[in-house]
């Protein structure tokens, strides 16, 4: 860590994207800033006013002139966007077999869980190029998870959930800025993410000794609220069965159909009256208040292992 | 020149910044318009922000609308659509110079004001007594409490924008009150009429939002409860 | 403008209207027409607005910079609403929570 | 050197004395003064701010000041500069004391209104200020939810009411404005012969009447919020804050454009006078402010694009937002080709033209860069932006607005400013905006987010650097406050018109009269037309 760094490392697949997209800007930026520059040095300097009684009698106005200058800086603006969109939409849909991880912002601290069960505050612990994707919730107010090194930022809304994924390229170990303003310690609300060979990840896997992996936590859960007194397995209770459930389409009382991802399930956690399952009675109370941001994130990944095991591949470079 | 000296002596009321008179009307019908259009984005923002949760949240605002009295909601509406008729006449009478006319016709829409005014306050009563003042006092009967918040947003909005147009009522009582002073003074004749005028711009907006209002808070998704 | 004066019939047939109009979108309120019965609320009080901006406001032989100040309101609103639904209403549809 | 007593002619400063004759004025130039008054003293109050903010950077531990102070500080920083300096200062006081005279008005449409927005300023000062001496507020300026709402618990209330009464001064200030260029321009006064200055300014009163009643709906949102809890941006009971975000920025960011038309067109003015020659392009740079005006509400959405806004309202966002730089883009080039083959003099006027077309340049094109969606994601509440939008604001609208002082000051006050001291100001102030803010481009791309009362230690180089740089931007504003005050009484006495400008306010004696124009003038040239003034004597730039 020099003293004077200039440019951000590039530690993750979209950090090169982002960069080249950086250079391209840069280069438009630094052309028009020396062609303005120069052409008004030149003009000031060449027609200095000499006398005060001479009075130019040059043109002012020229249609040609106009349209040049304002199509080709809309056609440059439009490779800009055209590009910048393009990297934009690579981040925001995270592929398939990304390995999924939680995080829970509340004020001034990263809570981070791993499927396994390790619990992280301020620190993230992933293997080299392993697609990693994070399901981000905030227990207060907008907090911002934001990894300078690997070019990515995503607020953390509370109310729902806000995804971010990105896949490490450098082993190392890479600033974690909240970047949303979120209160007194807003500066201090910082980590890191240590990007590890495989290996090494393993045997920091195997080292925490966790009280149980994340889908078990959420089974006691299910149990201690008493939810597998109306959810029963085999679908004979007076709520719908869960075997199976996420990422399957769901026929709602209204006729409308919806997939059940994590915010279905949270929603339907918090807010049960919001989508009835068809056949089905609103005789669900709410968990708003009884159970906290882990908690429903427990639920789900117990919701999730219920169903068949999703694919959870070895590691081999994924991302773009 | 000789336009300048000639407009000052021809009327007191003409300003000191206008030349002729149709330049003061003119600027001041203008003025008004323009205020009337932020006063357009001024309510527009409460629209978008009752647009919004009425898309979030349909189910739970159909059924704490229709536990509003639409009855009252539509005399509500006829009375001011007459308060609107009365004004109108009375903009028709400053145009005639009847200063007798503009102010009986002032005075009926002042006190058909007060009436929309009168219902409106009965028709909040009506809420307060039934717990559906958003606020630690709110309870929906018959609904989870999450859903009581979601109960609680619509009523919240319904007392803002609703509180928010009587307040603009208040303002118009104002506004009468001091036309008809000023008419009763024989201040408005068929040259100089402006005020009332613009009075009656504002008169008729402040209906325009109602018109607006009554449906969206009261009627949509009526049907439901029957 | 005042030269323009309409005549009490022309006040009174505009009032008849706004008010049969009321009595209409309050009784069609009570019939179930789905997803329509917003628009069909919505139209009527269109109308109502239009029948009060035009007669009773004089927007009908007003300047056409008047009319400008008007639709220039209308048209300002109807941007706030709309951009701010094109985000409402796409959400999550690539299918990723928070998107 | 004294002057000597030239017999005081009757002008609107020395026709009525006291303090009742100021306060209950009805005059456009007068309230323009008080405005200058109370913009000023707010404009020190921010940069105070600014100042304690720069001196906390330059460790990356927070040893100067706690975290809460600090929230404070960068909160009362943003509030006094954007509501209480920028958005009022170039239209309240250039704009009211010039746009009558220049359409030949005796003064604008509703002068009581013009005091009324004054008065409401004051008010709403007075609130803000009363809340930042009893404990200040610490949300920022955006006051997002649902910390402003839930968390915060500083004077939000007290702030956000202040904020409220100030958004009635603008509105009341562009109607006056719009009415005023529609109902009150001189015979022959044509819209194609209004002065640019006068175009800039009704867009931006467009601006101002659109755009700020709705920020007015979202405090009153935000207070009931706040007060009753009843759940419009509370999550926990079925908010949603981002729809705070899009009601905030729906106003906010055609707020900046508030901020930089009059700026632009002050600069269009002063290229035109300094070069001799009309305008490159007159109607081209005119319709160019209607364009700004116009799509300056389409855009923003480009302040949301990491706020889980969704991707494709992100998309439609990101491509209206390249529309509203091409207008700006084509104002650059036009007063560029402006110099072309023109007499141009190095008066402090234009050497702040010069400055604001080159940082606005700077500050624009990085504008191009925030609105790609990619490098967005990477640089949005970092120091890029913070770098960003002080190259326009401080750049851009305090070096018009100075430009614009200097120029006008002959006319306002009846005095010149001494010419040595104020190119030595003004090259001062160019250094030490560059040295402040250009290390911020940097900062900002390596990551360091906004708002922060600590850092990593990699970064406190260039922290060094650009509280450096504030320093000598202090000393660079402090100057002109002295010598402007100096001028008044030792200042050489101006003429009627020393730059040989065009504009129908160079057609009255300096300080003009109570009624701007003895007689309407009738208005028979184009705008810029040099060949009607040559031959009176003009100031050696």
């Amino acid at each position: 860590m020099d003293k004077l760094p200039l440019f951000p490392e590039q530690a993750s697949t979209f950090a090169p994207g982002v960069d080249h997209l950086t250079y391209f800007l840069l280069a438009v930026a630094v052309f028009f800033t020396v062609l303005i520059f120069c052409t008004i040095f030149y003009l000031a300097i060449r027609y200095r006013r000499r006398s005060d009684k001479e009075l130019p009698h040059a043109p002012h106005g020229g249609m040609a002139l106009e349209i040049v200058w304002s199509v080709i800086p809309f056609g440059i603006t439009m490779v800009m966007f055209t590009w910048g969109a393009s990297v934009f939409f690579n981040e925001s849909r995270p592929p398939d077999n990304a390995m999924p991880l939680y995080v829970v912002a509340k004020q001034w601290m990263w809570k981070i869980e791993h499927m396994e069960g390790q619990r992280e505050i301020n620190e993230l612990h992933i293997p080299l190029g392993r697609a990693v994707r994070l399901t981000m919730a905030s227990e207060d107010v907008i907090h911002s998870f934001y990894v300078p090194a690997f070019r990515v930022k995503q607020d953390v809304v509370p109310g729902k959930y806000s995804t971010i994924w990105f896949q490490p390229t450098k082993p190392g170990k890479y600033h974690l800025f909240c970047a949303e303003f979120c209160g007194t310690r807003h500066s201090g609300m910082i980590g890191w993410i240590h990007v590890m060979e495989p290996q090494d990840y393993q045997r920091w896997l195997s080292g925490g000794a966790p009280e149980g992996t994340l889908s078990e936590s959420g089974q006691k859960l299910f149990t201690d609220l008493a939810c597998s007194n109306c959810h029963k397995a085999d679908g004979t209770g007076r709520c719908p069965s869960l075997e199976g459930l996420f990422g399957k389409t769901v026929q709602l009382a209204n006729g409308a159909k919806v997939v059940a991802d994590e915010a279905y399930i949270r929603e339907s956690i918090l807010h049960p009256a919001a989508k009835i399952v068809a056949g089905y009675q609103p005789v669900m109370p709410t968990f708003q208040g009884l159970v906290t941001e882990d908690g429903v994130l427990q639920l789900i990944e117990y919701i999730k292992s219920l169903g068949p095991k999703p694919v959870v591949g070895g590691g081999g470079a994924l991302g773009k | 020149m000789a336009n300048d000296a000639h407009a000052h002596a021809q009327s007191p009321a003409l300003r000191v910044q206008f030349d002729t008179e149709t330049q003061q009307k003119d600027a001041s019908t203008l003025g008004m318009w323009l205020f009337l259009v932020t006063e357009v984005m001024f309510f527009g923002g409460m629209f978008l922000v009752y647009t919004v949760y009425r898309h979030a949240y349909p189910g739970i605002f159909a059924i704490a609308s229709s536990s509003l009295n639409v009855y009252i909601g539509a005399a509500n509406t006829i009375v001011l659509l007459c308060s609107s008729f009365t004004m109108v006449l009375a903009v028709r009478a400053a145009q005639l110079g009847q200063r007798q006319a503009i102010i009986l016709f002032l005075i009926l829409t002042l006190v058909l004001g007060g009436v929309f005014l009168g219902v409106k306050a009965y028709e909040w009563n009506e809420k307060f007594q039934e717990h559906h003042i958003p606020g630690s006092s709110f309870h929906f009967e018959g609904m989870q409490p999450d859903e009581q918040a979601h109960a609680q947003l619509f009523f919240s909005l319904y007392f803002a924008m609703t509180g928010l147009h009587a307040l603009h009522m208040v303002i118009g009582v104002g506004v009468l009150l001091f036309l008809i002073r000023q008419a009763q003074k024989g201040k408005y004749s068929a040259e100089y009429m402006t005020p009332v005028d613009i009075g009656g711009l504002y008169w008729h907006f402040v209906d325009i939002i109602w018109i607006f209002l009554y449906p969206l808070l009261y009627l949509i998704d009526r049907h439901l409860k029957g | 403008m005042s030269e323009h004066i309409d005549s009490v019939r022309t006040y009174a047939l505009v009032f008849a209207a706004l008010i049969t109009l009321t009595v209409v979108t309050t009784a069609v309120a009570f019939v179930d027409l789905g997803p329509f019965s917003v628009v069909v609320a919505l139209a009527i009080a269109v109308c109502k607005a239009l029948l009060v901006a035009l007669f009773f406001m004089h927007v009908r032989y007003s300047t056409g910079l008047t009319r400008l100040v008007v639709l220039g309101g209308l048209l300002w609103l109807l941007i706030l609403l709309v951009l701010t639904m094109s985000d409402i209403l796409t959400r999550s549809w690539v299918g990723v929570p928070g998107r | 050197m004294i002057t000597a007593a030239v017999p005081e002619r009757e002008n609107y400063l020395n026709y009525k004395y006291g303090i009742k004759s100021w306060l209950l004025t009805k005059d456009h130039k007068r309230i323009g003064l008080l405005y200058l008054f109370t913009v000023t003293l707010f404009f020190c109050l921010g940069g105070a701010f600014a100042t304690m903010i720069r001196i906390e950077l330059l460790t990356p531990q927070g040893n100067f000041v706690s975290s809460e102070t600090y929230n404070k500080l960068f909160t009362m920083h943003g509030v006094a500069m954007i509501f209480f300096f920028l958005i009022p200062a170039i239209p309240a006081t250039l704009g009211n004391f010039f746009l009558p005279m220049m359409i030949g008005a005796r003064d604008l449409a509703f002068p009581r209104i013009n005091l009324l927005s004054w008065y409401l300023l004051v008010i709403g000062g007075l609130f803000s200020l009363f809340a930042m001496l009893a404990g200040g507020v610490d949300t920022g300026w955006t006051f997002y939810t649902p910390y402003s709402t839930t968390y915060s618990n500083s004077w939000v209330i007290a702030t956000a009411l202040g904020i409220f009464i100030s958004g009635f001064s603008s509105i009341l200030t562009g109607l006056n404005f719009i009415v005023t260029v529609h109902r009150m321009r001189a015979p022959g006064m044509t819209w194609m012969r209004m002065p640019l200055f006068v175009w800039s300014h009704y867009a931006t009163a467009l601006i101002q009447v659109l755009g700020t009643p709705v920020i007015a709906v979202t405090i009153i949102l935000l207070f009931c919020e706040r007060v009753f809890h009843i759940g419009i941006f509370d999550p926990t009971l079925g908010g949603d804050p981002v729809l705070f975000q899009h009601m905030f920025w729906f106003y906010s960011h055609p707020a900046v454009y508030i901020m930089v038309l009059p700026a632009m067109g002050i600069v269009s003015e002063l290229v035109s006078v300094f070069s001799r020659k009309p305008i490159f392009g007159y109607q081209f740079v005119a319709y160019a402010s209607m364009a700004i005006a116009v799509l300056g509400f389409l855009v923003w959405g480009h302040h949301l694009f990491v706020a889980t806004e969704s991707v494709y309202s992100a998309l439609v966002f990101s491509f209206l937002s390249y529309f509203v730089a091409i207008p700006s883009a084509i104002k650059v080039f036009n007063w560029t080709a402006t110099l072309y083959k023109g007499s141009i003099s190095f008066a402090t006027p234009m050497l702040y033209a010069f400055g604001f077309i080159g940082l606005f340049t700077i500050g624009g094109l990085t504008g191009l860069f925030v609105a790609a969606l990619g490098f967005d994601v990477h640089v949005t509440d970092t120091y890029f932006v913070v770098a960003h939008f002080h190259y326009i604001m401080v750049g851009g609208t305090i070096m018009a607005y100075l430009g614009g002082l200097h120029y006008w000051w002959p006319k306002i006050t009846g005095r010149m400013y001494p010419e040595g001291w104020a190119k030595l100001s003004a090259l001062i102030i160019f250094l030490g905006f560059n040295l402040t803010f250009f290390p911020q481009f940097i900062l900002g791309y390596l990551g360091m987010p906004r708002r922060y009362h600590v850092y990593p230690d990699e970064f406190q180089v260039l922290h060094v650097l650009s509280t450096a740089g504030a320093s000598v931007l202090a000393v660079g504003y402090l100057m002109p406050m002295v010598y402007f005050i100096w001028s008044l009484r030792y200042g050489k006495v101006a003429s009627a018109n020393p730059w040989g400008a065009t504009g129908l306010e160079w057609q009255t004696p300096s300080p003009p009269p109570v009624h701007n124009f003895d007689v309407t003038p009738i208005v028979t040239h184009e705008a810029y037309d040099y060949s009607t003034v040559i031959g009176q004597e003009v100031e050696v730039g």
